[in-house]
C-alpha cells in the first residue's frame, strides 16, 4: 500500500516536478474532515499507531493458525529485513544488494558474544545491531556510488567480510558457530516480533518525519535536495547506519534460532536477494507494502516447497518475473489503485529516460 | 489525511487475508501429513534435496532411506517392541533445495505439523545443523546420517543426536596417517577446502604427522569453491612431495585430478576422499586411467561387509538396490539405508514410543549392531564411534578400476581382498 | 620463479577467459542499463549445450559455438521482447531488471537441473598437455584463451567498424544525446541484446574446460565475476572488459602462488571491484563518473 | 511563405504536472524564430513535444502540413528536423564519431561527404577530429554540436539554448556562425534562448511565460512593446523548473 503521498500537510511541495510521485503528492489534495469520528490530527495517530501494534499482534496469534515456530520466526526475520531494504532503497534509492552483509554480522556479532563473554540474549542482540552498525559505518565509502554500482559494490563487500568470517580462527568460521540454547522457541519468536514492531516504528518514523520528507527529496533528486539545504550526505548515512542495525537485529534473533550454522548461512546472498523481492513485491515506501510481500511470497516459498518440489525454483521464477514485469508497484498498488497511476505512466514514450520524467532511473 | 485510516485498514485486511491464505495451505498440508500419521504406521520424516549445492549426495541417500522403507514393508513392517507388533513404515519428506533456512523450516514443519515419530536428516553438516538445533529443541530424536560437523557432538551428553554412518571427520585420517608413516614419506604435501569437513580432517592429519615427527611441506587451505587448480598444483610440485593429499568435496576432488591428467603430473601418492564414496562419478568425470593409483577412504560398497545381523549384507543390498546395474550404487545409498537399518533396530528395542524410550532402543543395541557399514556404535553424544574407514588404492581392472584396501589388513568382519600400497604410484 | 611465470601465464589464459565472460554482460548493462543476473546462469546453459554435443551427439563440444549462436540470438529476441520494453517504462530500470533477472536465473536454474540433474558434468580433455614457454598448460585452458581473442576481436569489429557498433557506442555513452541524434535505441538494444546473449552462451562452451566442470549453481559465482571484471574495465568498453579480465585472472592466479594467500583467492575478485569503485568508479577506462 | 512546422493547441508536462497550456506556433520555412522565456516558462518543454521526445496530452504537431504526433524521435530527425540539445554532444566519442552519430540512417558515402563538408565549414572541428566531444571547449563543443545537427542537411533545425555557458564574445561568433549557417544550408531555425543577444539572428519571436504564449510577432514589433518585456522576464513564471534546466552538474 503506498502511502507515499504521505507528506504531513505542512510539507513544501516537493523540489522538483520531474518525480512522478511526488506529482501524486501534490496533484491530490488530501480532504480534511472526520472518518471514524476522529480529527485529522488524531486519525494521523491512528495511522501512525495502528500499523507498528497490530501487525506485530496479528502475528502473535499466527502460531494459533500455523504452528510451525521455525518458519514463522523466519518470516518475521525476513518483515525485518524487507522493511531496512524499504528504509534504503525506498526513501532513499540505494539498493544494497549486499544487505545480507549486515545480517551475518549481527548473526556472528551476537553468536561470539553468547559464546566467547557469555552474555544474556538480550545483550547479544543489543551487540549483534551494533556489529552490524559498526560495518556500516566502515563501509559508509560506498555511498558515493549510486545505481547498480552501489548495489555490486555492497555484494561485494559483504562477500570479502564473509570470506573474513569464514577463514578466521576467531570466528569459528570453519567449524561452525554452535550456540547453546538462549532463548525458547516462543520467547525467540515474541523477540523476533518486538524487532519487527522496532522496525516498523522507524519506517513510520521515517515516512512521517521532516528526516523521511529530506530522504525522499534526495532519492528523486540529490542537486536539488542540496540545494534546498538538505544534508544529503548526513541524511543518507542516517538512513544507512539504520537500516545495518536493523539487519543487524534481524541476523541476531535468526542466530539465536538456528543455534548451529556455518558463515555460509547468514551471508548466503539469496537472503539480501530475498529481502528485496519481498520488499519490491508488496512495494516500498509504505509501512506495511514489505510485511504483506513478505508474507505472502514467503509462505508460497514454504507451500511450494512442501508441496511441489520438483518444480520449486521454476514456479518461483516465474513468479518473480511475473509479478516484477506485470506489477511493478508490488501489491500494495492493486489494494491502492496505484496501478491505475502506472497505467497512466506508462503512456510515456520508451524514449522516457529523455524526457527527465523517470524518478531515480540511474542517479538517484 | 481522512482517507488514511481506510488505507491503513486495507493493509492491515490484507495482511489478515495473507494469513488467512497461510492457515488454507497449512491446513491442506496437515491433511496431507495427516493422511500419514495414520493409526498402525510409524513416520519417518526427512529432507533432501533435489537442487542445489548438496543435491548430488543428498538424493541417493534419500534413495537409500526409501529402499529401506519399501524393503521393511514388504516384509509387513518393522517391528515396535512398546507396541508389541509390526507397523508399516511411511516417508514424510519435503524439498529443502539445498538451502539450510528453508531446511530449518522444513524440520520444524516435520515436527509441528505432520508429527512424525523420528527425523532423519538430509545428507551434511550444511543442512543438518539446523535439524540438531531443532532436534535439541523440540526433543525429538535425529538420526544424523553423514553429519559429522565436529561441533554437533561437543556439548556434553545430548540423548536426541545419533550419528549413524560416519565417524566424525577429525578421526576420518587416522589410517592414512599410519599409511604414510608406514611408507616411510618425508615430505607431504596437504591441499585443504576451506569448510568443517576438510579442515577438521587436515588438522588431524597434520597432528597425527607431527606426532611421527613429520612436518607437512606443504599446508594451505583454499575456498571450497576453487575450480582452477593448474597453479596450485604447480606450486605443490615445486616442493618435491612424496605425498599429496587433496581434501576436498567431489567437485574439488574432480577438479584437482583432471588437473593432474590434463598437465600430466605425477605424484607419488595422491589421495582424495571422495573417489572412494562416489566411483562412478569419478569413472565418469575423470576417467579409469587417470584415477588410478589414486588413495581414497575405503566405504561400503567399496568395503564389502556382508556379515550382518540387521539388514541386508552389502553384496545383497547392491544386488537389489540397482538390479542390473551395481556399479551405480553409491556410499550414500547405503548410507542412508543404513540409517534407516538405525530407525528399525531403535523400534525393535524401544522401551515406549516416547522420544527418548525410541533412543533407549539404541542403547540396548549400541556395540551390538553389525550392519552393511560394520559395527554400529555411538557415543553419549550421539557421536559414531564404530565404523571403519580403512585406506583404499584404485588398481587398473579391466578397462576401469578396482578399489582395494591397503590400510589397515582386513578387519574379521569384512570379506574384502587385501593388497599392499604399490608406493610409489607407477607413470599412467 | 619457475611457479612465477607459471602463475602468470595461467593468470593470463584464465583473463581471457574471464573477458569473454564478461564482454556479452558489458554489452547489456552499457547499453540498457539491464542489471542482468542470468547472465551467468546463460553462460552455463552454452556450457550444457556443448557437453550434449559431446555426450549425446559424439561430436567435439566445440561445435556448440557456431550452433549456439543462431538458438542464442533467437532466444536473446524474445526475452527482449517479452521483458526489456516493459522494463524500459518502469520507474527504475535498473532494479526492476535486477527483479526480473533474478527471476528468469531462477528458472534457468529449474530448467538446467530438470534435464541435466544436479550432479555436476565435466568434459574430455581435447588433448594432452601443451606446452607454453617451457610448462605445460591443459590443452583445455589453452584452447579455451585463443578462443577467447577472436571473439573479442569480433565484438571490437563490430563496435568500432560497423555502424550500428557507432550507434551502440553513442547509445553506451548518453542515450539522450543518441535519440537526439536520431539513433533508434530500439533496434540497438536489441541487437546489444541478441549479441549478449550469443557471447555468453558462446564463451559458456568453454566454461566446463575452464572450470572443470558445470553444475546448474555455477551461473550465479560467473555472474559476479563478469560484473567485477566489466566494472573493472568499464563499462561500455571493451577493451576494458579485456585488461579487467586479465586483472582478474591475474590476481586470483597469483593469490595461490603465495604460502599464505591460497585461503583467500576467492575474495581477490571482490577487493579489486572495492578497490576500483572507491578509487577510480568510472572503472579503469571510463570518462565518466557515476556518482550520485 | 509556405508553413514548415505548426504546433496546434499543445498541452502537455511531466508526470501530473502540466507545463503547457494550449499553445499554438507557427513556423514559416525560412523564417528564423526565437523562442523567448525565463526559467521554467516551458521553452524546453515545447521543443521535446516538438521533436517527439514529450508526448502530448493533447493537440498536434503538424511538418509540411502532415501530423507528426505518432513520429517517434528518431523518425522526425530522419525526416528533417533536426534537434541541438543543450548538451548537444556526446562526450566520451571522437569528434568525427559524434558527426557520425549524427549521420546515423543516412549512406555511407552520404556521410563521408557531409563530414568533408563540416572539415570545410567548421576548421577547427578538423583539427581536433580524434579527440574525444568532452575534451573541447565549451565554444568548440557548441560548433560541434551545431555541425552534428547540420550533417543530414536538414530544413528545420530546433535549438536549445545555443548560447547557454558561452562567455559574451563567444555568443557574439555564435550569433554570426548561425547567420552564416542559414544561408549556407537554406535551414530555417527555431531556437529557445533566455539570451536576448540571441535574438539578433531571429526574425519572428514567440514568449513563453508560465507555459502559455504571450507575445508571437516579428522582432521589430517585439523590440518596441515593452510590455512584453515583463513577460519575458518571468514575472508570471510558476516555480516548478522542468528538469531539463537543472544546473548542468547534475
Amino acid at each position: 500500500m503506498p502511502e507515499d503521498d504521505a507528506t504531513p500537510a505542512d510539507a513544501p511541495p516537493p523540489p522538483t516536478p520531474h518525480d512522478a510521485a511526488g506529482a501524486d503528492r501534490t496533484g491530490r489534495a488530501a480532504p480534511s474532515g472526520r472518518i471514524w469520528g476522529l480529527r485529522a490530527r488524531e486519525g494521523r495517530w491512528v495511522r501512525r499507531v495502528v500499523p507498528v501494534v497490530a501487525t506485530p499482534v496479528l502475528l502473535f496469534f499466527a502460531p494459533h493458525v500455523y504452528n510451525n515456530l521455525a518458519f514463522l520466526t523466519t518470516m518475521v526475520v525476513y518483515v525485518v529485513l524487507a522493511e531496512g531494504v524499504n528504509l534504503l532503497y525506498g526513501f532513499t534509492g540505494y539498493l544494497p544488494f549486499g544487505y545480507v552483509g549486515f545480517f551475518g554480522a549481527g548473526a556472528y556479532g551476537a553468536s561470539l558474544a553468547v559464546v566467547d563473554w557469555h552474555v544474556t540474549g538480550l545483550v547479544a542482540l543489543v551487540i549483534g545491531g551494533l556489529t552490524a552498525a559498526i560495518i556500516g559505518l566502515v563501509v559508509s565509502p560506498l555511498l558515493r556510488l549510486s545505481g547498480a554500482y552501489f548495489a555490486l559494490a555492497t555484494l561485494a563487500a559483504s562477500q570479502v567480510l564473509y570470506y573474513v568470517v569464514a577463514n578466521e580462527p576467531w570466528t569459528y568460521g570453519e567449524s561452525g558457530m554452535s550456540l547453546p540454547e538462549v532463548f525458547g522457541a516462543t520467547e525467540t519468536y515474541v523477540i523476533a516480533l518486538v524487532i519487527m514492531a522496532l522496525a516498523l516504528a522507524v519506517t513510520v518514523a521515517v515516512r512521517d518525519s521532516r528526516f523521511g520528507l529530506s530522504l525522499r527529496a534526495i532519492r528523486s533528486d540529490p542537486v536539488s535536495a542540496a540545494m534546498a539545504g538538505i544534508d544529503v550526505v548526513r541524511a543518507r548515512t542516517a538512513a544507512w547506519f539504520i537500516s545495518a542495525a536493523l539487519a543487524g537485529l534481524a541476523g541476531a534473533i535468526w542466530a539465536i534460532m538456528t543455534a548451529a550454522f556455518y558463515a555460509e548461512n547468514p551471508f548466503d546472498l539469496t537472503i539480501s536477494v530475498y529481502a528485496i523481492v519481498f520488499a519490491l513485491f508488496g512495494g516500498v515506501r509504505t509501512v506495511l507494502g514489505p510485511v504483506i510481500g513478505t508474507v505472502v511470497l514467503y509462505s508460497l516459498y514454504q507451500y511450494i516447497g512442501i508441496s511441489n518440489p520438483q518444480y520449486f525454483e521454476l514456479v518461483y521464477g516465474l513468479l518473480i518475473v511475473g509479478l516484477a514485469l506485470f506489477l511493478p508497484g508490488g501489491l500494495g498498488s492493486l489494494v491502492t489503485g496505484s496501478a491505475a497511476r502506472w497505467r497512466r505512466r506508462r503512456t510515456r514514450p520508451v524514449t522516457g529516460a529523455l524526457d527527465g520524467a523517470a524518478p531515480g532511473g540511474g542517479t538517484p | 489525511m481522512a482517507h488514511r485510516p481506510y488505507r491503513i485498514t486495507t493493509g492491515l485486511a490484507a495482511l489478515v487475508l495473507a494469513l488467512g491464505g497461510l492457515a488454507t495451505l497449512s491446513a491442506g498440508s496437515a491433511d496431507a501429513a495427516s493422511a500419514h500419521a495414520k493409526a498402525g504406521t510409524i513416520t519417518v520424516g526427512t529432507l533432501y534435496a533435489s537442487t542445489g549445492a548438496y543435491a548430488t549426495s543428498s538424493m541417493p541417500e534419500y534413495a537409500g532411506l526409501q529402499f529401506w522403507a519399501k524393503q521393511v514393508d514388504s516384509h509387513g513392517g518393522m517391528y515396535v517392541a512398546p507396541l508389541r507388533r509390526k507397523e508399516k513404515v511411511k516417508i514424510v519428506a519435503y524439498n529443502d533445495q539445498s538451502d539450510p533456512a528453508t531446511a530449518t523450516s522444513l524440520y520444524d514443519q516435520l515436527i509441528s505439523q505432520n508429527h512424525v515419530n523420528v527425523l532423519v536428516a538430509d545428507f551434511g553438516s550444511v543442512l543438518t545443523a539446523p535439524a540438531i538445533t531443532i532436534a535439541k529443541d523440540q526433543k525429538q530424536l535425529l538420526f544424523d546420517v553423514t553429519g559429522s560437523g565436529t561441533s554437533f557432538f561437543t556439548s556434553g551428553s545430548n540423548p536426541y543426536v545419533v550419528l549413524t554412518s560416519l565417524p566424525v571427520s577429525a578421526v576420518w585420517p587416522k589410517p592414512v596417517a599410519k599409511l604414510l608413516i608406514q611408507l616411510k614419506t618425508k615430505r607431504v604435501a596437504i591441499l585443504y577446502c576451506q569448510n568443517d569437513f576438510d579442515q577438521a580432517q587436515a588438522t588431524a592429519i597434520q597432528g597425527f604427522l607431527k606426532a611421527a615427527g613429520i612436518t607437512p611441506v606443504y599446508f594451505q587451505g583454499v575456498p571450497t569453491t576453487q575450480s582452477d587448480y593448474s597453479t596450485l598444483v604447480q606450486s605443490i610440485k615445486a616442493t618435491n612431495p612424496d605425498a599429496v593429499l587433496e581434501l576436498g568435496y567431489p567437485n574439488n576432488d574432480i577438479a584437482f585430478l583432471n588437473e593432474l591428467k590434463a598437465t600430466g603430473t605425477h605424484f607419488k601418492f595422491v589421495l582424495t576422499p571422495f573417489l572412494g564414496q562416489l566411483p562412478s562419478l569419478f569413472t565418469q568425470d575423470v576417467g579409469a586411467p587417470a584415477v588410478n593409483y589414486t588413495y581414497t577412504y575405503a566405504v561400503p560398497p567399496t568395503l564389502v561387509i556382508n556379515h550382518v545381523n540387521i539388514g541386508l549384507g552389502l553384496t545383497a543390498f547392491v544386488r537389489q538396490f540397482a538390479p542390473g546395474k551395481p556399479s551405480t550404487v553409491n556410499f550414500l545409498d547405503v548410507a542412508g539405508y543404513n540409517a534407516g537399518l538405525a530407525v528399525q533396530a531403535a523400534f525393535a528395542h524401544a522401551t515406549s514410543m516416547s522420544q527418548l524410550g525410541i533412543r533407549a532402543g539404541i542403547t540396548a543395541v549400541n556395540g551390538k549392531l553389525q550392519t552393511l557399514e560394520g559395527t554400529f556404535k555411538v557415543d553419549n553424544t550421539g557421536e559414531q564411534l564404530g565404523e571403519l574407514l580403512p585406506v583404499a588404492q584404485a588398481v587398473p581392472h579391466g578397462k576401469g578400476f578396482a578399489l582395494k584396501i591397503v590400510y589397515p589388513a582386513t578387519p574379521a568382519q569384512v570379506k574384502m581382498v587385501n593388497a599392499k600400497a604399490k608406493y610409489p604410484a607407477p607413470t599412467k | 620463479m619457475q611457479l612465477f611465470e607459471y602463475a602468470i601465464v595461467n593468470g593470463v589464459l584464465f583473463g581471457l577467459f574471464y573477458g569473454f565472460i564478461g564482454i556479452g554482460l558489458n554489452l547489456l548493462f552499457g547499453v540498457m542499463r539491464l542489471v542482468n543476473l542470468a547472465h551467468g546462469d546463460l553462460v552455463v546453459f552454452g556450457g550444457y549445450l556443448g557437453y550434449s554435443l559431446a555426450v549425446d551427439a559424439h561430436i567435439n563440444s566445440l561445435w556448440a559455438i557456431p550452433l549456439s549462436i543462431p538458438a542464442a540470438l533467437v532466444f536473446g529476441f524474445l526475452v527482449y521482447h517479452a521483458t526489456v520494453p516493459r522494463l524500459r517504462r518502469a520507474v527504475d530500470t535498473e532494479t526492476a531488471s535486477l527483479i526480473v533477472f533474478f527471476g528468469i536465473s531462477q528458472v534457468l536454474e529449474a530448467l538446467m537441473t530438470m534435464i541435466y540433474g544436479a550432479n555436476q558434468v565435466t568434459l574430455p580433455s581435447p588433448g594432452g598437455p601443451v606446452s607454453l614457454f617451457g610448462q605445460d598448460y591443459p590443452a583445455s585452458v589453452v584452447i579455451s584463451a585463443a578462443l577467447s581473442v577472436p571473439a573479442l576481436a569480433l565484438l571490437y569489429l563490430y563496435l568500432y567498424r560497423t555502424r550500428i557498433g557507432l550507434a551502440t557506442r553513442a547509445v553506451m555513452a548518453d542515450e539522450d544525446e543518441a535519440v537526439a541524434s536520431g539513433v533508434r535505441v530500439r533496434r540497438v538494444a536489441v541487437w546489444a541484446f541478441m549479441i549478449g546473449v550469443a557471447f555468453a552462451t558462446t564463451a559458456g562452451t568453454l566454461t566446463a574446460f575452464m572450470l572443470g566442470g558445470i553444475n546448474p549453481t555455477t551461473g550465479s559465482g560467473l555472474t559476479i565475476t563478469a560484473f567485477t571484471v566489466i566494472i573493472i574495465g568499464s563499462l561500455g568498453n571493451p577493451l576494458g572488459t579485456v585488461v579487467g579480465g586479465l586483472l582478474v585472472g591475474l590476481a586470483s592466479s597469483l593469490s595461490l602462488t603465495q604460502a599464505y594467500a591460497t585461503e583467500w583467492t576467492a575474495v581477490v575478485p571482490y577487493v579489486l571491484l572495492l578497490v576500483v569503485v572507491l578509487v577510480r568508479p568510472s572503472g579503469l577506462f571510463g570518462a565518466t563518473v557515476r556518482r550520485a | 511563405m509556405t508553413t514548415l512546422l505548426e504546433v496546434r493547441h499543445a498541452t502537455t508536462g511531466y508526470g501530473t504536472i502540466q507545463v503547457l497550456w494550449d499553445v499554438n506556433v507557427t513556423i514559416p520555412e525560412g523564417v528564423t524564430v526565437g523562442l523567448l522565456g525565463a526559467n521554467g516558462s516551458g521553452k524546453s518543454t515545447l521543443l521535446r513535444a516538438v521533436m517527439g521526445l514529450l508526448p502530448l496530452w493533447s493537440g498536434e504537431v503538424l511538418f509540411d502540413g502532415e501530423t507528426i504526433n505518432h513520429w517517434d524521435p528518431s523518425r522526425r530527425v530522419r525526416s528533417s528536423i533536426a534537434y541541438m540539445s543543450e548538451k548537444g554532444v556526446i562526450a566520451a566519442l571522437s569528434v568525427e564519431d559524434n558527426l557520425r552519430v549524427g549521420g546515423t540512417g543516412l549512406a555511407a558515402r552520404e556521410v563521408k561527404a557531409a563530414i568533408a563538408r563540416t572539415w570545410d565549414d567548421f576548421p577547427i572541428l578538423r583539427e581536433r577530429r580524434r579527440s574525444p566531444a568532452g575534451s573541447l571547449s565549451g565554444g568548440q563543443r557548441k560548433t560541434l554540436a551545431l555541425a552534428k545537427a547540420l550533417i543530414r542537411q536538414p530544413r528545420l533545425l530546433v535549438m536549445d539554448e545555443p548560447s547557454a555557458g558561452l562567455s559574451p564574445i563567444l555568443v557574439h561568433e555564435m550569433v554570426e556562425t548561425l547567420r552564416r549557417v542559414r544561408d549556407q544550408y537554406f535551414v530555417t531555425l527555431l531556437l529557445a534562448e533566455q539570451n536576448s543577444t540571441v535574438l539578433d539572428v531571429a526574425q519572428q519571436i514567440v514568449v513563453l511565460a508560465g507555459g502559455r504564449k504571450g507575445f508571437d510577432g516579428p522582432l521589430d514589433e517585439f523590440r518596441s512593446r515593452t510590455d512584453v518585456a515583463a513577460q519575458f522576464f518571468g514575472l508570471s513564471a510558476p516555480p516548478d523548473v522542468p528538469s531539463n534546466e537543472r544546473p548542468a552538474n547534475d
